[in-house]
């Protein structure tokens, strides 16, 4: 009884093209529906959330002192081995301590973006930041020196994240950029 | 020295054959571009987008990289063949073309002087398509073959065996239309179908709908779309009959495949969703030229086509064999008894 | 919608003029399904099923015989010339099926296609015997011939077979192709195919010229290949060789006798008048196959090869009554094919014999000392080869006497001394076999193969060789017409059988 | 006009169908008679006969040929047809066959052509189906019986016994 009315019922159904009509019919549900993509770079920006782990950004105190003391944590943590910190003596009040890093230098290229480095930093110095757009065009852009991590990054820190801004997309000499306009802030369900 | 009546006639037709190969010249740059957007939508993507406003650019910006590319012919390759195989492959998409009509008449404004929208009325005009159309194939077997290499000659293989087991249920389907519309002419197919959308032959019950799911299925797969483009199955195939082509030559085969497209879905158009007819016999609906009523017909199949393409996945091919050879060609027989006897 | 009535182009007697046919293809249709469900206890079915459709195919055509219709807008008829070489093909298929139950055992090719394809082959001949029309004789050519190439190649195992199939098909499908540019020829130049009306038109003496005689040689070289006569003979030794031997036989009595049946109504009904035209072409053929064939067949070793090549010698010998041209050379013909059919089955059937688990039989060589074990199957073989080299008072004799006799009756007195010669050359190696079964010592035991259906044939075959040797069919000569193209059909149904 | 298209078609025709035999590459050659097909439909427009030349396309150029080439890219010939004709008397074939050529070529244009065989009826699609079924009713039936044999005989051939 069980297999009679079953397979007769299967048979219609594959006759009709009733599978494929679902099929269709979801597709086409999928085809008038907005889409997802991001229309990045030329028009939106993904801001990521705080917890984001982009480039590396060194920070400073609130007087404007590196709050790294070259401690050399970060390179001992390091599984890629991609920071080098050189010390040195300094008592001109560079720093929050009398050693600073005389070299703090990271390769972009061998970074996995662990966050490793973060959470050995006793001073809570170096962080990953959120920029992201590291791709570059030779091999020199691949490391960064510490006079670039000390410059605050694009996005502020006060601002959440996990939104998408209207951005402008900008062709300089120098080479392209996404500038986020930070004001036309959207939530997107993805 | 003909007199100017025939002289006006032969430029007629020069021009028609011009402005209709130059319209099927042009096509693929419109359809690739909706193609991709079809298939970016359907997966919830935006498709082309950066060349141009929404992309629409892209096509041009294909071409030109087609142009340019390097024209490579391998070396051990049978370079005759080679080089003769996408001609082959569109030569026939594009005579097809001559026996196709896209409406009775129509009065050139201020003028007065009609003229005929097909280029010629056959009497066997559904027969010279599946025969000309037929005659595309060679350019993949061919293609695939010279180029010596094994993907290639699988692709060519694979592509006569899948053409000749669903040829024989794609010319049921055309025969079976003949039988409901009493010609082999598409002009006479169009004209027995005028009325309301009831007098088209896909409701001609209950064998219409069955003579149209024949045909598009054999359709799809003598045009190598998806779900049957297993000549050029890039899963297995790296690109079927085609790997070895590059520029513009590969561009041939593509402008071949898109023609195809063209094709069946006008023959479709006209064999069973009454060609330039409007769907209502109502005055309003006449007031719209009736070519318009059929390039609206003929861009939802080209739609549907797509469509089907981003939504099936593809047969296997001892399943494409089946399909054809015990589905369809069973099916299209019983069909013609139950069709004859529905006539008599 | 309007046209010709169909009333007037057949009506249901002209479906009862193809009922012979109709139940033969027919019932090789029902024998393909029946082969289906018949356990394989029962394969004993299949050859009867066959043997009781010929038996009423030809209790039909006994009874429509002589009726003179002309069917499908003479496409068709049904004459005692027609009836005659069905009866031949009748005993061929019937003797074939009875020769095979045990072989294709021997061979594990027992499969119920076996018999259809006979059957097919059968039903083509039928339609070629009659066919009137160039049309319908070539159809008919085509589906007695086609099911035979299966046939030959039917040992799928054996290489031989498989290369004579090979070879038969393709030269096969050569000779059709020549045969149908002849016959396109011959259209184009009358506007018709049928025969009737070609000799019409030949008639009138509007058709001439080189072209008609390229038509002509057309024509003949395609029949010449389906008889099998030189230089169209080089299929044959091979697909006589690989062949299943109850096909050879099948192949050398049945098919060759159906195109001999289309070769005179062709030239002597269709092409009569053109008599001049084609007299010499058919004599330097049967020329060349009497002397090529029987002088080839000398040096042969094996015995299916030395048939094949005396097969083409007799074809020779029987074209030598078309060239005749005359009533008496029509009526030799038949009655020399009839005889051949009964000699050739009978030998074919004791080479079959002979074919028992690792024992081939197939060399001339294995039949050394047959006399001194099985001496009335030596006994036998000896009266088929005598009947073969054309020895009284065996039937083969008669065959040829009649066929000398219509040639000095037209006073082509050189053709009938090459041919007696030739039959002289011929006796050298027919006699060379009884000498190796009677003079020499066996080499070791003979294990016959023998069945029912085997001795059956044989009986029959060897009481119909001697029967006609003594008692032939006798008919009385009359005045040839040349003039009527109708009469001499008349004249043929008025005699035989 | 007609007379210049029939010696166009004819020549290429010719040509073609010398190409078939002379041709080394079975793939060519294939190729070779696909252009005669083609050239014979070409012919039967030339003689008022669409549905013929439709056909003749269809049939042999559409369904036909590709089954052949499909074999022939199977069996992958190259080899064994280079080795079982020594290319040495390509020419001598040739040249025998331009000769047989010649000779029909001259008896055809000798002998006038004479009695017309078209029986005044249009050859349309439907004059030809209804001669199909009624004059040529019986040869066209023994047509389905061979094809029948023909199945038949290809199935046994082909199958695998047992």
């Amino acid at each position: 009884m069980s297999k009679g009315p079953s397979r007769i019922a299967e048979f219609i159904k594959k006759a009709l093209f009733l599978d494929f009509v679902k099929g269709l019919s979801i597709t086409l549900k999928y085809n008038v529906s907005r889409s997802i993509t991001l229309k990045y770079p030329d028009e939106e920006k993904w801001v990521p959330d705080r917890r984001f782990r982009g480039q590396h950004t060194l920070n400073k105190d609130e007087n404007g002192r590196e709050l790294c003391v070259a401690c050399e944590l970060c390179v001992k943590v390091c599984p890629t081995k991609c920071i080098t910190v050189i010390p040195m003596e300094d008592d001109t009040g560079r720093g929050i301590a009398d050693r600073v890093a005389k070299v703090w230098k990271v390769e972009l290229a061998r970074c996995m973006f662990c966050g490793y480095c973060e959470d050995a930093c006793p001073t809570r110095a170096v962080r990953l930041g959120r920029d992201y757009e590291l791709a570059c065009l030779d091999l020199s852009c691949t490391t960064r020196e510490k006079d670039e991590l000390l410059k605050p990054q694009s996005i502020p820190d006060t601002i959440q994240g996990g939104f998408v801004v209207r951005s402008s997309f900008e062709r300089t000499p120098e080479g392209i950029r996404v500038v986020p306009d930070l004001r036309m802030q959207k939530k997107r369900n993805i | 020295m003909p007199d100017l009546a025939t002289l006006l006639e032969i430029l007629i037709i020069v021009v028609k054959v011009s402005v209709i190969s130059g319209i099927l010249f042009s096509l693929p740059l419109p359809l690739t571009w909706i193609e991709r957007k079809v298939a970016g939508h359907i997966q919830v993507r935006l498709g082309p987008w950066r060349v141009g406003p929404h992309g629409v650019l892209q096509p041009f910006a294909d071409m030109v990289k087609l142009l340019i590319k390097e024209d490579i012919v391998p070396e051990r390759a049978d370079k005759f063949l080679f080089k003769l195989a996408p001609l082959l492959s569109m030569i026939p998409a594009f005579l097809v073309f001559v026996a196709i009509p896209f409406g009775e008449k129509f009065a050139i404004p201020f003028v007065g002087k009609e003229i005929t929208l097909y280029l010629s009325d056959m009497n066997v005009g559904i027969l010279y398509i599946l025969a000309i159309g037929g005659l595309g194939i060679y350019g993949m077997i061919l293609g695939g073959w010279a180029s010596n290499s094994k993907y290639s000659l699988l692709g060519g293989l694979r592509s006569s065996a899948q053409m000749i087991s669903y040829e024989v249920s794609m010319s049921f389907a055309a025969i079976g239309v003949v039988m409901l519309t009493n010609s082999l002419n598409l002009l006479e197919m169009v004209r027995s179908q005028s009325g309301s959308f009831l007098d088209w032959n896909i409701f001609y019950l209950p064998v219409g709908p069955v003579w149209f799911v024949i045909f598009i299925i054999a359709a799809l797969a003598e045009i190598n779309r998806i779900p049957f483009d297993l000549p050029e199955d890039e899963g297995t195939l790296a690109a079927g009959f085609h790997t070895e082509y590059s520029g513009m030559r590969f561009s041939f085969f593509m402008l071949a495949e898109y023609v195809a497209m063209v094709t069946v879905s006008v023959l479709t158009v006209i064999m069973f969703f009454g060609g330039w007819n409007p769907p209502l016999d109502i005055s309003i609906f006449h007031l719209v030229p009736p070519i318009f009523w059929f390039l609206g017909k003929v861009i939802l199949f080209i739609y549907f086509f797509m469509w089907l393409r981003f939504t099936l996945p593809r047969y296997r091919y001892d399943q494409l064999m089946t399909i054809g050879w015990k589905v369809l060609i069973p099916l299209s027989l019983v069909n013609i008894l139950v069709t004859g006897l529905m006539i008599i | 919608m309007s046209g010709p009535d169909v009333a007037t182009f057949f009506s249901p007697g002209d479906f009862l003029a193809i009922l012979p046919e109709m139940v033969i293809a027919g019932m090789a249709c029902v024998i393909l399904m029946v082969d289906l469900v018949v356990p394989r206890t029962k394969r004993w079915v299949v050859p009867a099923l066959s043997v009781l459709s010929v038996a009423a195919a030809a209790w039909f055509s006994w009874n429509l015989a002589g009726s003179g219709v002309s069917a499908f807008s003479g496409m068709f008829v049904l004459d005692g010339y027609a009836a005659f070489f069905k009866l031949i093909f009748y005993i061929v298929a019937v003797f074939a099926v009875f020769v095979s139950i045990r072989y294709i055992k021997t061979e594990e090719i027992d499969l119920g296609e076996y018999y259809v394809l006979m059957l097919f082959s059968l039903s083509g001949m039928m339609i070629m015997a009659s066919g009137s029309d160039l049309l319908t004789i070539y159809l008919g050519l085509e589906l007695a011939s086609l099911p035979v190439y299966a046939l030959v190649g039917f040992l799928q195992k054996s290489r031989k077979s498989n290369e004579a199939a090979m070879k038969y098909v393709i030269l096969g499908a050569f000779s059709s192709a020549i045969l149908l540019y002849g016959i396109s020829l011959i259209y184009g130049l009358t506007g018709t195919t049928q025969l009737a009306a070609i000799s019409a038109a030949l008639e009138t003496g509007a058709v001439s010229g080189p072209l008609f005689t390229l038509a002509v040689i057309m024509l003949v070289a395609g029949f010449g290949f389906k008889v099998a006569g030189f230089p169209f003979h080089m299929w044959a030794p091979d697909a006589y060789e690989g062949a299943p031997t109850p096909i050879t036989a099948f192949m050398a009595a049945g098919p060759k006798a159906a195109a001999f049946a289309v070769i005179m109504r062709v030239f002597l009904e269709g092409l009569f008048p053109a008599y001049d035209n084609w007299q010499m072409a058919i004599a330097a053929v049967a020329v060349g196959s009497m002397v090529v064939g029987n002088i080839t067949a000398i040096m042969q070793t094996s015995i299916k090869r030395m048939l094949a090549f005396s097969s083409v010698g007799h074809a020779g010998y029987a074209l030598l009554g078309l060239v005749a041209g005359s009533e008496e050379g029509i009526a030799s013909v038949m009655f020399y094919l009839l005889v051949y059919a009964f000699m050739n089955l009978g030998i074919f059937g004791i080479i079959i014999m002979m074919r028992r688990d690792s024992q081939s039989g197939d060399q001339i060589s294995h039949y050394a000392g047959l006399a001194k074990s099985n001496r009335l199957t030596a006994l036998a073989m000896l009266v088929f080869l005598f009947s073969l080299a054309g020895i009284p008072p065996t039937a083969g004799f008669v065959a040829k006497f009649y066929v000398f006799m219509a040639l000095i009756h037209k006073g082509m007195i050189g053709l009938a001394v090459v041919a007696a010669l030739m039959s002289a050359v011929a006796a050298y190696y027919y006699i060379r076999i009884v000498m190796l079964m009677y003079m020499r010592e066996p080499e070791k035991e003979f294990l016959l193969a023998s069945s029912r259906g085997i001795l059956c044939v044989l009986i029959i075959a060897l009481a119909a060789v001697v029967a006609l040797g003594v008692y032939p069919l006798t008919y009385k000569p009359r005045p040839a017409r040349r003039s009527a193209v109708g009469q001499e059909r008349n004249e043929m149904e008025r005699w035989y059988p | 006009m007609e007379k210049l298209f029939f010696l166009m078609f004819a020549a290429v025709a010719i040509a073609s169908g010398l190409a078939v035999v002379t041709a080394r590459n079975p793939v060519h050659s294939a190729l070779a008679l696909i252009v005669c097909l083609i050239q014979v439909a070409a012919l039967f427009v030339l003689l008022r006969s669409p549905f013929l030349a439709a056909v003749q396309i269809f049939i042999y150029v559409g369904a036909v040929m590709v089954l052949f080439l499909f074999v022939v890219l199977i069996l992958d010939m190259r080899k064994a047809v280079l080795q079982a004709f020594p290319p040495v008397k390509k020419r001598f074939v040739v040249g025998v066959i331009l000769v047989l050529m010649a000779q029909i070529l001259a008896f055809v244009f000798v002998t006038p052509m004479g009695l017309s065989p078209a029986g005044g009826w249009e050859p349309t699609v439907e004059s030809i189906g209804r001669m199909l079924f009624t004059k040529y009713l019986f040869p066209f039936e023994v047509v389905s019986v061979i094809l029948l044999a023909a199945l038949v005989a290809a199935i046994v051939i082909a199958k695998e016994r047992r």
